[in-house]
């Protein structure tokens, strides 16, 4: 997280903790496993109404940001996201509050609307099966004067809760977003297991749906930047929220090295968990480092923004699940048990680690951007 | 016993295989493995129980039960190489999988070791034929790594002791008949010299079993209150006082638990999670052409092997003498870390299915489960940390780690601000 | 100095830009490496000394030598991003880059902090205008990372000190001028509380500067014994028996190294070995399609951007005072580690090229060698095992390790069997 | 190594150690860098006395072994060689020897002889530039009654100081082996450096070299399974070398560890120090168990060989360098100078795990084994 916020970001930062802590406390977040939407509708409005959904929309859309970077606030959020291991939509609302918004943000004003009120959520098609980080095979074909769907997607997350689909895809050589109602005919919601009691995942199978051609988000075929842009935010968010976590499970753990005894003395004083520690702590600090490096490169549009992005993701995702599995072995058994709190970072954790690309996906994208392979 | 009077390992092999091939299932292993990963029903899990115990009275009649014990308590008196071609011809059968531990070793090992003639005519035989269901109770909610810290209580009171406290971590004690118990008689002296052993029924009155609940949803473990539980001196295992000579041996035999010659365990049928192999994972993910997914299998493979044979170099030295008995600490520390890391590597090559999946995954499905769980490995029957305190000290003979429990009554320990609470 | 007074660093760097490009020559990257592999001549090494004293001599006249120095000392008196701006504008070109460090930090950053008003202006001056090079004289041959306990004592006649005893591990002293050195005053009080820091020239009756080899060659590293080597008082730094002051400040400095304001470092001239990135050894090994090799190319970029980003970070956060001082161990803990899986990654990557291996293999050549030095970035400057040990006592609080030493007379501390031998 | 030797075994081992402690202290390796053989042909000859060269060896071709299993024996020898950084063709004379006595030792009774007796060097060129370990891409055609062979091969351990050159090679679809004559027309060998100070590499050309039909060494095209079996003893060997090195390291380190004194306590005191000595410990038992299952695989020729070959040789690969590695952090700034005798045992760990396939390229083997690849 920011080194030095502002002190708007840090009054900003404290509410989205203090409601967090109120609403979602550890014993709320095990009780959602049993919840069939992971997330309460008026819990997400009363968020919406802290800032939560229209820092990446324009002013002129009915957003706004605290500090001119609206992204960088928004980490601020996911940062307590991963703090709280908390539950709702908060990915894919702002990705496709933030395309709604780029496009223009009349067409689909109402949709844009409720999304920034919180009445409603939006969901984001976007992932595929070994499709990488790109708009995906999903096929998007003219049809007089409908858009026809094909495809299927995975994981998407919260769709069964949304009111709305942004679907990516090709449409011939070009990428293509359409945004789709829930229950359009042609559309089915599969659910996932997920590793988080509270984020829900589905495969999203469209066949053959039609929506009108003013469905669409942007220009046909001409996508790909927007695509670009939205995955380069949704991955800004991702490590934001993993960060997140491993501050929570360091902080968790270093107060159980202080309070916990062994042979008659704290767990805290014995020199092989000293130096654990430090490691740990080097590659918290570092992930905030990285975190915030590639979300201000995102923000400012810096060229270097796409490798930040993978290396932040590809950090964060391997030392995260790392430093927070330590934090288990320190806790010992208990740290594996489900009344504990500490897994539900680590579940966060993991999650956020195996979607928009693994730390091998990412190290893949950044060698391909180093050393483009001629013989291909 | 002099070699002339026992079977050839050979001839004990091919009557072992014709028996089991006529008497035992095949192993279901998805049942195994749901039983593992904690999605079996209650009543499927009691009723494998029964179907083991069923299989272990079976082994008992066939005169497969207890092949390494002695004769005069019901078992073969047989040797480790007897054990080890049981296990192989037993590979892919049905086998009592959660009688072996900690119910032959290290609970009836401990008995064989320290107990009265009585209790081992007692319970040594009921153990074999699978009537007795043996579980440990060692580690308390305040304790971690340090199992000498016992705080459960006994208090003699005429020929009976009363015991107070809690226990925790023993797996299955819900469908268990009996437990070894760790307790603290004497709170006057170093922690150390206060021990005493006692066994006991675990379905009495006292006794409180409460199952505890995994992340991962499993309900094996539980936890033990006891209150003004009553049990008679002849229940106590070695002396008054001098119960940490028993733990020493009973933490060797737990160290050493797959390679015990006590346990029946036939060659890949380590109780690790998932159905499926790394290669398995990457084929289900559509990922196996990859050459750095290829470079993870090809890992997973050198520490399973490398593991296995560093097992049986433990287990061949501490036999001989070569290697002194906590060697043991140092496969147990090996296998933690490689089983941790083999975790990582399955969830590593589920990619995007680490974090969502399908029933339809197949073997890449849930392993985002077992990466949550993974630690398990490094933690449960003594943490890696111990067994590299134990290493470094005991084997290669460094420095005592300093304690501020050592020559002080164990009543003055520090304890730390918040240990009344968590030990209840 | 109020803000007005400064000059905009963005016309700064402009006039930095220009005069860069027309006084100095591009980098040649070869001529780098081969001077820190060690493989170049006592010639070469001196010629490339010469170089570089006459390019910092440039810098002062000028107005770009110790940017962020005080003026009265011939300093610029400008900011970190002044300096910053000058290190951005100089990437690619030739640079002192030998001078950097321990020259201006530690060395003239303890004298700034430290030294009398009389040692400033006669020595900063001089070593902006490179005719002084400094050097650290803190490590001892049997002091590994415990600096506190030297051995090498100042021992007091008149207005003189007598110093005797032995001080390695310091870069090129065989061609530095100058030498910061801590010394022990007083055996008779704890070890903390008996030292003091002198300065003085390395090329002089008493001091004798021995070359040490590396196991690659490279002899830049030096041992000297000083033997009745007579130092003015008044050539003391800080207060007798109050050198741990200073010691602490002057680690400070040693951590902050590549981020310190005082230091000169083009992005991308980080000082490690080889002139081939990652990619390059992939593509002159032949192995640049492989996807496990690109998976070892995009681990070791991560590692370098997450680096430099950690050194910002911690920069920032030390000069604003949200992190403390010695919040500098976190980057070097990260560095040294990095740095070293960096040099396994090469070697890795190179395959049977790091065993073996042609001057026509390219960035593949020579890698073997890297990785056999590939701990010297966890040893130098500190080891990470320092670092972890500052990071978790001071940084987080937790207890300090329990010495044999704290509350000793220094002279009555344990030193081990060898002891007497090894430092000679 | 073998945790239970017989005392022939043990004997034989012994005076090993023993010859090589007096022959060939470190400061003799040191100073062996500056020569160019890097051996010394009296050291050899006494080490052949010894029986280094015998062993792979028909007793009916003047050889012969302790055990009745000369491999095992052989590994005491190359785990000697590691202990003591021992100069030498070790690897190279035993492969040519093992592989004229097993093609009947007659043709090339002679050579075999030489070798035996230690009074000439045979030397083993099989490893290409990236051909893995296949006899390789070196031609080998049948010209009237001659052979001719054109091809390169690297790199090749002490070609220049052998009297002949075991060349792997195909011809047609075939592996066929070819005894050549050090000094043939055609035949360049150029110098390599190495990480070693007393082994030596070279490129090892062939420019149409010719030699008569007779140098083949068992039958032409036929070799597939001889190399195979080459391949799997010079593993052994270099395993069993490795071991060496890494107990060494590691009983120099421990003893280090209780002498030095930092901060007025042992090193060995530290629990964090303990604790990877404890690491340390599982890593270099682990390595002699899976170095002796493979030797004794190869010996008996048992179906896991080729798996159990590929498997220690990744281990002791990848964790000998990181345990030495650790001694010499232990060591501190000492353990990287040219004067300490550590790096003789990292150069000698370091050689071979780039030779004979690294362990990333072992991992490959195992996992072509485990799931072949059914889509390529």
């Amino acid at each position: 997280m920011l080194l030095e916020p502002t002190s708007d970001q840090e009054f900003f930062r404290e509410n989205t903790a203090k409601f967090l802590s109120d609403q979602v406390p550890p014993g709320e977040i095990r009780r959602l496993r049993d919840d069939p939407d992971g997330f309460d509708a008026d819990y997400w409005r009363r968020g919406a109404e802290l800032g939560w959904t229209s820092l990446l929309v324009d002013e002129a859309h009915g957003g706004g940001s605290l500090s001119g970077q609206g992204l960088i606030d928004l980490t601020l959020v996911a940062y307590e996201f991963g703090r709280h291991a908390a539950p709702g939509p908060l990915l894919s609302t702002n990705v496709v509050a933030s395309a709604l918004s780029r496009a223009g943000g009349e067409e689909h004003g109402t949709v844009l609307d409720a999304v920034l009120a919180g009445t409603s959520t939006a969901s984001w098609c976007f992932q595929e099966r070994l499709a990488g980080l790109t708009a995906g095979a999903l096929e998007i074909r003219v049809e007089g004067d409908e858009l026809v769907l094909s495809g299927e997607k995975r994981p998407v997350e919260h769709a069964a809760q949304a009111a709305h689909l942004l679907v990516t895809g090709r449409s011939g050589d070009g990428a293509t977003q359409v945004l789709v109602p829930a229950g359009t005919p042609g559309l089915t919601i599969r659910p996932m297991h997920t590793v988080d009691l509270a984020r829900r995942f589905s495969i999203v199978r469209l066949d053959a749906v039609r929506v009108p051609l003013d469905a669409v988000v942007g220009t046909p075929g001409q996508a790909a930047e927007q695509v670009e842009h939205q995955v380069q935010t949704a991955l800004v968010i991702l490590c934001a929220e993993t960060v997140g976590t491993m501050q929570r499970a360091f902080d968790m753990t270093v107060e159980w090295a202080f309070d916990r005894y062994s042979f008659g003395r704290p767990l805290a004083s014995y020199q092989e968990l000293k130096h654990r520690f430090a490691d740990m702590k080097s590659w918290l600090e570092a992930g905030h480092a990285v975190a915030d490096a590639a979300a201000l490169a995102v923000e400012s549009r810096a060229p270097e923004a796409n490798e930040l992005v993978s290396v932040a993701k590809a950090f964060v995702g391997q030392y995260g699940g790392e430093l927070i599995q330590d934090c288990v072995q320190i806790h010992g058994g208990i740290g594996v048990t489900f009344d504990h709190d500490l897994h539900l970072f680590l579940r966060r954790a993991t999650l956020d680690r195996a979607l928009m690309g693994t730390p091998a996906e990412h190290r893949q994208r950044i060698a391909a951007d180093l050393a483009p392979q001629e013989d291909r | 016993m002099a070699a002339d009077n026992i079977e050839d390992p050979e001839a004990f092999r091919q009557r072992a295989r014709s028996w089991i091939r006529s008497n035992l299932e095949l192993m279901d292993r998805s049942v195994l493995a749901a039983a593992l990963g904690g999605g079996a029903s209650e009543e499927t899990e009691l009723a494998g129980i029964r179907r083991e115990r069923e299989i272990q009275r079976m082994f008992f009649d066939a005169g497969f039960a207890g092949i390494c014990m002695p004769r005069e308590y019901g078992g073969q008196g047989l040797t480790p190489a007897h054990q080890r071609a049981f296990n192989e011809e037993l590979a892919g059968y049905e086998f009592p999988h959660r009688l072996q531990a900690p119910n032959f070793s290290p609970c009836a090992a401990v008995i064989l070791d320290f107990g009265t003639e009585e209790q081992k005519r007692r319970h040594i035989p009921a153990i074999l034929k699978g009537e007795e269901l043996w579980m440990q109770l060692l580690s308390e909610p305040g304790g971690g790594s340090d199992v000498a810290a016992a705080q459960t209580t006994a208090v003699r009171d005429g020929d009976e002791w009363v015991l107070n406290g809690s226990k925790i971590w023993t797996t299955g004690a819900w469908w268990s008949d009996w437990g070894l118990c760790l307790a603290r008689t004497n709170w006057d002296v170093p922690k150390h010299r206060g021990l005493t052993v006692f066994i006991f029924p675990l379905h009495r009155e006292g006794v409180d079993v409460h199952r505890i609940e995994m992340l991962n949803g499993s309900k094996e473990f539980c936890q033990e209150f006891l209150t003004d539980l009553r049990v008679p001196d002849t229940d106590r295992v070695g002396e008054v006082d001098e119960g940490w000579t028993v733990g020493v041996r009973w933490m060797f035999h737990e160290r050493m638990l797959y390679n015990s010659p006590l346990v029946t365990l036939p060659p890949g049928a380590r109780f690790t999670p998932g159905s499926g192999s790394p290669a398995d994972v990457a084929r289900d993910a559509g990922v196996l052409a990859d050459s750095h997914v290829r470079d993870l299998i090809g890992e997973a493979r050198v520490l399973d092997i490398a593991g296995r044979e560093l097992q049986q170099r433990i287990a061949q030295g501490v036999r001989s003498g070569r290697i002194s008995d906590q060697g043991a600490a140092i496969a147990r520390l090996f296998g933690g870390v490689a089983g941790a890391r083999t975790r990582t590597i399955e969830f590593e090559i589920a990619g995007a299915m680490g974090g969502a999946w399908t029933d339809d995954d197949g073997a890449a499905a849930g392993l985002g489960v077992d990466f949550l769980m993974r630690q398990a490995a490094c933690i449960g029957g003594g943490t890696t940390e111990m067994a590299r305190n134990v290493i470094s000290e005991r084997v290669l003979g460094m420095p005592r780690e300093r304690s501020s429990d050592r020559d002080v009554p164990f009543r003055e320990v520090p304890r730390g601000p918040s240990a009344g609470a968590r030990s209840r």
